[in-house]
């Protein structure tokens, strides 16, 4: 019974749902969309579930007067502030988030959106952070990981068709210097030969370079958002639809149930 | 003068929370646990004007016959999944689940087919040349054409698991992963605009609505 | 001035010239109750203010209601909230300012009535099929015991050696199932990843924190730690409030699980799930603790972050391989390849659709673009 | 030498952060700006609402979040001094609930500055859920979906409501995006009604409208903080997004500098090696 039913239900709820994917006539037709409904009032109520786990969380550490106690207890009182003044409002306008609803004006505007917003604005940090540690040329994938970030950046913004040729030539530059001081110390004659010529070949491109990302730098960006990226985002949704169909398969058929122990 | 308190309330959170880049700090601690507080509260509060009230009470309330005892189901399930408070009986929850897992099996074959395999598949029905007022026009996008073919077919050899990847397959698959590199590159660069802007928000709030100097 | 008022006349001394060509028929492939009228626009269209849909009902002398308005340019319309069953005809009531005229009554009734089969969808069936015969085949091969073979995927191998190297370090695990519910697929991937995580920290007897965005999830996640402790043999180390709630809000969560990194240090970080914006925010953190960190989700406007900030990451689909991976099951492993097969009859239908689409467009004959026109899906 | 190299490799990133942040902050202090010319597309939306007679009716769309704040909102205020400085009525509704604040928020501090008189100049419906079965209603009587404003006054007790029935009283529609709803304002408002339609968004959902636009389905597109930028620029009342461009610009160009910055230093480290 404890293992047998849960998959029955798993296995009749997904083929009901398959089997109305193909039939637009009622009762099948508006299935998804009632299940969808159903699912959102079970989570709802799912939700006491997660609150007991939250509140109880922090007030064993309120109780046992653990460390960081006092932040717990203000989680608690910013919970029950919040819910109270919610309905409170909701109950006196009709909806919480009406015109005069002081929850609005007051809680929503300059505590919960300055929160949010600020919270996410960190990933303008760490963006910068990620790209500045992580963007190292060691290998060749990795290298080509950050010349395209780079030309998209910079095709992005305006001036970055003035700033791109500069910084293409510096770093057509560096390799020059590099190859250059890598050939003085090989021993092998070819291979000196192939890397004096490669530094040669990085100085004679800086100007053609150099012009090209002057004119279309943003051209270009666009180019590998709409060509290059958009092959490779197609091959890996197909590959992520079959392996979400595989996946499906497999709960339905109860191959796979982590879920249910 | 309400408006000048809770400006600088919305002020101090703000810089509360960039405290955290410097590192973990008390008053990092004391937003992150008002945040984390009053944000579940707030959608609880969400939840029962937006989902439950219209889905389950004003629908019981408006509709007659089988459209309305046919809500019974979602509330069995719902009382099935608080049924884990009870211990001896809290393996009832596990049907309430799996229903929501039969639902993301049931979709996730339907939405992935609809949404992704096939248009992506038919998306990729190219002509390999495209006709065009000249020549060089026509061979730069017919080129397009070529590129988007063949990196969406290495990208998916990347994906193959059950044959090792050497040889053919090997130099496939490698390909793939340029494809990829190149496409997440760009990706990345694509959305530190965005990024800025949020921040390019925060910082005006903070300049402009509090200090008044801009 | 002089072509102004030209129009001007024109405008109120004629009449629009009618639609031609009306035609109504039952709305395919939809739940019943909707009829869709085409007609050809006037000629006059430039100057017609709208078109009107008049439905007669019975017969073409039986009552007449306004259906209906669209503007200029409009040339078809679906007739909705109709009686299955019942006989319409339709006319399009032309308007030029207060002019009118009407076109021909549809020859032909249009009757409403509800589908069986979604015509639209039927590659979708056949791929479905297919997949699921292919699927089958190879459940037979597994059970019969042939052997399957997978390749290495490393973010999968580095599990154990990212748990160890927490526990050398006497840190707890930290593992981020993302925003995702349960009723989303790849949480489902990282339930399964996290049992045999949970497995192995159990073994080490190492802690195991898992922060959750959804209720039910975290619900699933208890059970799926419990039974990973329990295979190992270790029930007595469960702690059920290690995995706990924090809240339905996107940053919030973000806030609450970055606040966790910091005070409790874990080891090694798991984000294996469904994740959106807030990822990078948990990765950097995650890295700046220094943290051993795996990521895995198939949002793909994330990877690059986790690419860039995290040491191992499970692109897309390598998730959704995993929990065949790392249980070698034979009937999991035998899905792998069925979905490898089924990537090489796309290849196929890929070169083959070229190769139709290439002929359609050099010899202008519209026949060949079937193929594409089949996987049109609206 | 070397070792500053290597220094370069292992920037604390808290040095990092504080750069960056003041790159954002500077260009707003000196209000440094860069010279821009406006995008071909917001000139058109702005030219599209700039020839409408004084009275028309502006049907404003919020369809975002405080996520996207950002970005948007500036739109919305331009958008709002834009309509209000030419004597236009503005009608502003919501498909996203959260968003319905911000839109009440610009709209009563931009009303002000205009001095202009709520039910006679401009109105607030508000939210309601079913997207687009709201837009097809709506084309067909706005009270069928709207019978009162937010407030609960009934519509055709406000003065400026009383012509305006469908999308032919509105002369322009500008939706203000986050996600998808700017394409069922295009598939429902536009293709079933031939309603004019503007879109803004977030930089993320607005490149993919450039169809729209060539296939004329929309009248103009205001894309992401540049978008705002320019139609601040247009309307000569410069702020956030006009000075935050000069930020924008800095910060990518600051990246790439710290992407070449770090590689300079690992590429020293793995020489010595």
């Amino acid at each position: 019974m404890r293992r047998e039913v849960p998959i029955a239900i798993t296995f009749f709820t997904g083929v009901l749902l398959v089997v109305a994917f193909f039939i637009p006539h009622e009762p099948f037709g508006s299935l998804e969309q009632r299940f969808n409904d159903w699912y959102i009032i079970v989570s709802g109520f799912a939700m006491i579930l997660g609150l007991d786990s939250l509140l109880l969380h922090h007030w064993n550490k309120v109780s046992r007067r653990s460390q960081d106690w006092f932040h717990s207890l203000s989680l608690i009182l910013a919970f029950f502030i919040t819910l109270f003044w919610g309905f409170y409002s909701g109950i006196h306008t009709g909806n919480f988030l009406s015109a005069q609803s002081t929850f609005r004006k007051y809680f929503y505007l300059y505590v919960f959106v300055p929160l949010q917003a600020t919270m996410f604005s960190l990933l303008a940090f760490f963006i910068a952070s990620a790209a500045y540690r992580a963007f190292r040329a060691d290998r060749f994938e990795a290298t080509l990981l950050l010349f395209s970030a780079g030309i998209v950046m910079l095709g992005r913004v305006p001036m970055g068709n003035q700033v791109a040729p500069w910084i293409i030539g510096f770093v057509l530059l560096l390799f020059a210097f590099l190859l250059y001081s890598d050939g003085r110390k090989e021993v092998d004659s070819l291979r000196r030969a192939l890397k004096f010529g490669g530094a040669i070949l990085s100085l004679l491109l800086i100007y053609p370079l150099a012009w090209f990302f002057l004119k279309y730098t943003a051209a270009t960006a666009g180019w590998i958002m709409n060509i290059p990226q958009l092959a490779a985002k197609r091959g890996i949704f197909i590959g992520i639809a079959l392996g979400g169909i595989a996946m499906s398969l497999r709960i339905i058929l109860g191959i796979e149930k982590t879920y249910l122990r | 003068m309400a408006q000048v308190f809770w400006t600088w309330v919305a002020a101090f959170l703000t810089l509360a929370i960039f405290s955290f880049l410097y590192k973990d700090n008390p008053f990092y601690k004391f937003a992150e646990h008002i945040y984390v507080g009053s944000s579940a509260a707030f959608w609880l509060v969400y939840l029962w004007y937006f989902d439950i009230k219209p889905k389950l009470i004003d629908a019981w309330r408006m509709n007659t016959g089988l459209e309305k005892y046919i809500l019974i189901i979602p509330a069995i399930l719902s009382v099935f999944i608080l049924l884990r408070f009870i211990r001896p009986i809290a393996w009832i929850s596990r049907w309430a689940i799996a229903f929501t897992v039969g639902m993301a099996a049931g979709l996730g074959i339907t939405a992935n087919l609809q949404g992704f395999l096939v248009p992506q598949i038919q998306a990729t029905f190219l002509p390999v040349w495209v006709p065009s007022h000249n020549f060089w026009h026509s061979l730069g996008l017919s080129v397009n054409n070529w590129i988007l073919v063949i990196g969406t077919v290495v990208t998916i050899f990347y994906f193959y698991f059950s044959k090792e990847h050497k040889g053919t397959l090997g130099a496939l698959s490698r390909a793939g992963i340029v494809f990829i590199m190149i496409a997440f590159g760009a990706s990345f660069g694509y959305t530190v605009m965005a990024r800025i802007s949020l921040l390019i928000g925060r910082v005006y709030f903070l300049i402009h609505n509090w200090l008044h100097i801009v | 001035m002089i072509v102004q008022s030209f129009i001007f006349l024109l405008l109120v001394s004629f009449k629009p010239a009618p639609a031609t060509h009306v035609r109504a028929y039952d709305t395919p492939n939809d739940a019943g109750g909707s009829v869709t009228v085409k007609w050809d626009l006037s000629k006059d269209d430039s100057i017609v203010t709208k078109y009107e849909i008049i439905r007669i009902i019975g017969s073409p002398n039986g009552e007449r209601v306004s259906a209906g308005f669209v503007l200029r340019g409009t040339n078809s319309y679906r007739d909705v909230d109709l009686k299955n069953g019942q006989k319409y005809y339709y006319m399009i009531r032309t308007w030029a300012d207060g002019e009118y005229s009407d076109s021909e009554i549809t020859p032909t009734p249009a009757i409403p009535k509800p589908q069986w089969f979604h015509t639209k969808r039927v590659v979708a069936l056949v791929i479905l099929v297919i997949f699921t015969l292919l699927l089958w085949y190879y459940l037979q091969l597994a059970k019969k015991g042939a052997p399957l073979w997978i390749r290495k995927i490393a973010g999968l191998e580095a599990i154990d050696e990212a748990v160890g190297r927490s526990v050398e370090m006497g840190r707890p695990i930290l593992y981020i199932l993302g925003l995702g519910a349960i009723s989303d697929i790849p949480t489902i991937a990282g339930l399964a990843i996290l049992k045999r995580v949970a497995k192995k920290a159990a073994e080490y007897e190492a802690e195991i924190i898992v922060p959750n965005y959804d209720p039910i999830v975290m619900v699933a996640a208890q059970e799926t730690v419990k039974e990973g402790f329990m295979e190992a043999g270790r029930p007595d180390l469960y702690r059920e409030n290690n995995i706990m709630f924090l809240t339905q809000d996107q940053f919030g969560y973000a806030a609450g699980v970055d606040g966790i990194m910091v005070r409790e240090k874990p080891g090694a970080i798991f984000l294996q799930g469904l994740f959106f914006a807030e990822s990078l925010i948990l990765a950097e953190t995650g890295h700046s603790i220094g943290a051993i960190q795996i990521s895995g989700t198939t949002s793909v406007t994330q990877l690059p972050f986790f690419i860039a900030a995290t040491d191992y990451t499970l692109i897309g689909e390598e998730m959704y391989a995993a929990s065949a991976y790392l249980t070698r099951d034979p009937l999991a492993l035998s899905t792998l390849k069925a979905e490898d097969i089924m990537k090489a009859l796309f290849i196929a239908l890929v070169g083959l659709g070229t190769i139709f689409e290439s002929i359609a467009i050099l010899t202008g004959a519209q026949g060949f673009h079937f193929l594409k026109n089949l996987f049109n899906m609206f | 030498m070397r070792k500053y190299f290597e220094k370069l490799a292992q920037i604390d990133r808290r040095i990092i952060y504080l750069i960056l942040f003041l790159t954002v902050l500077l260009p707003y202090l000196f209000k440094i700006s860069l010279p821009m010319k406006p995008l071909p597309e917001v000139v058109q939306a702005y030219k599209e609402i700039d020839q409408l007679p004084p009275g028309s009716v502006v049907m404003i769309s919020i369809d975002y979040d405080a996520a996207s704040m950002p970005e948007v909102q500036p739109m919305l205020y331009a958008i709002l001094r834009h309509c209000f400085s030419k004597n236009l009525k503005v009608v502003m509704l919501g498909h996203w609930p959260l968003g319905i604040p911000l839109g009440v928020t610009a709209l009563n501090e931009v009303a002000k500055e205009y001095h202009k008189k709520y039910g006679v100049d401009y109105v607030f419906l508000g939210f309601r859920p079913g997207l687009a079965a709201v837009i097809i209603n709506m084309g067909k009587e706005i009270r069928s979906v709207f019978a009162e404003d937010y407030w609960g006054t009934p519509l055709d007790s406000l003065p400026m409501m009383r012509n305006v029935h469908t999308y032919d009283d509105i002369a322009v529609i500008v939706g203000l995006e986050a996600g998808s709803v700017g394409d069922a304002w295009v598939q429902y408002a536009q293709a079933r009604y031939n309603a004019k339609i503007i879109l803004g968004g977030t930089a993320v959902v607005a490149p993919d409208w450039y169809p729209y636009l060539q296939s004329h389905q929309i009248v103009g597109l205001i894309g992401g903080l540049r978008g705002a930028a320019d139609y601040e620029n247009l309307v000569h009342h410069k702020a956030l997004a006009y000075y935050g461009m000069t930020p924008q610009a800095a910060v990518h160009i600051l990246i790439v500098i710290f992407i070449i910055l770090g590689n300079l230093g690992y590429i020293a480290l793995r020489r010595r090696k």
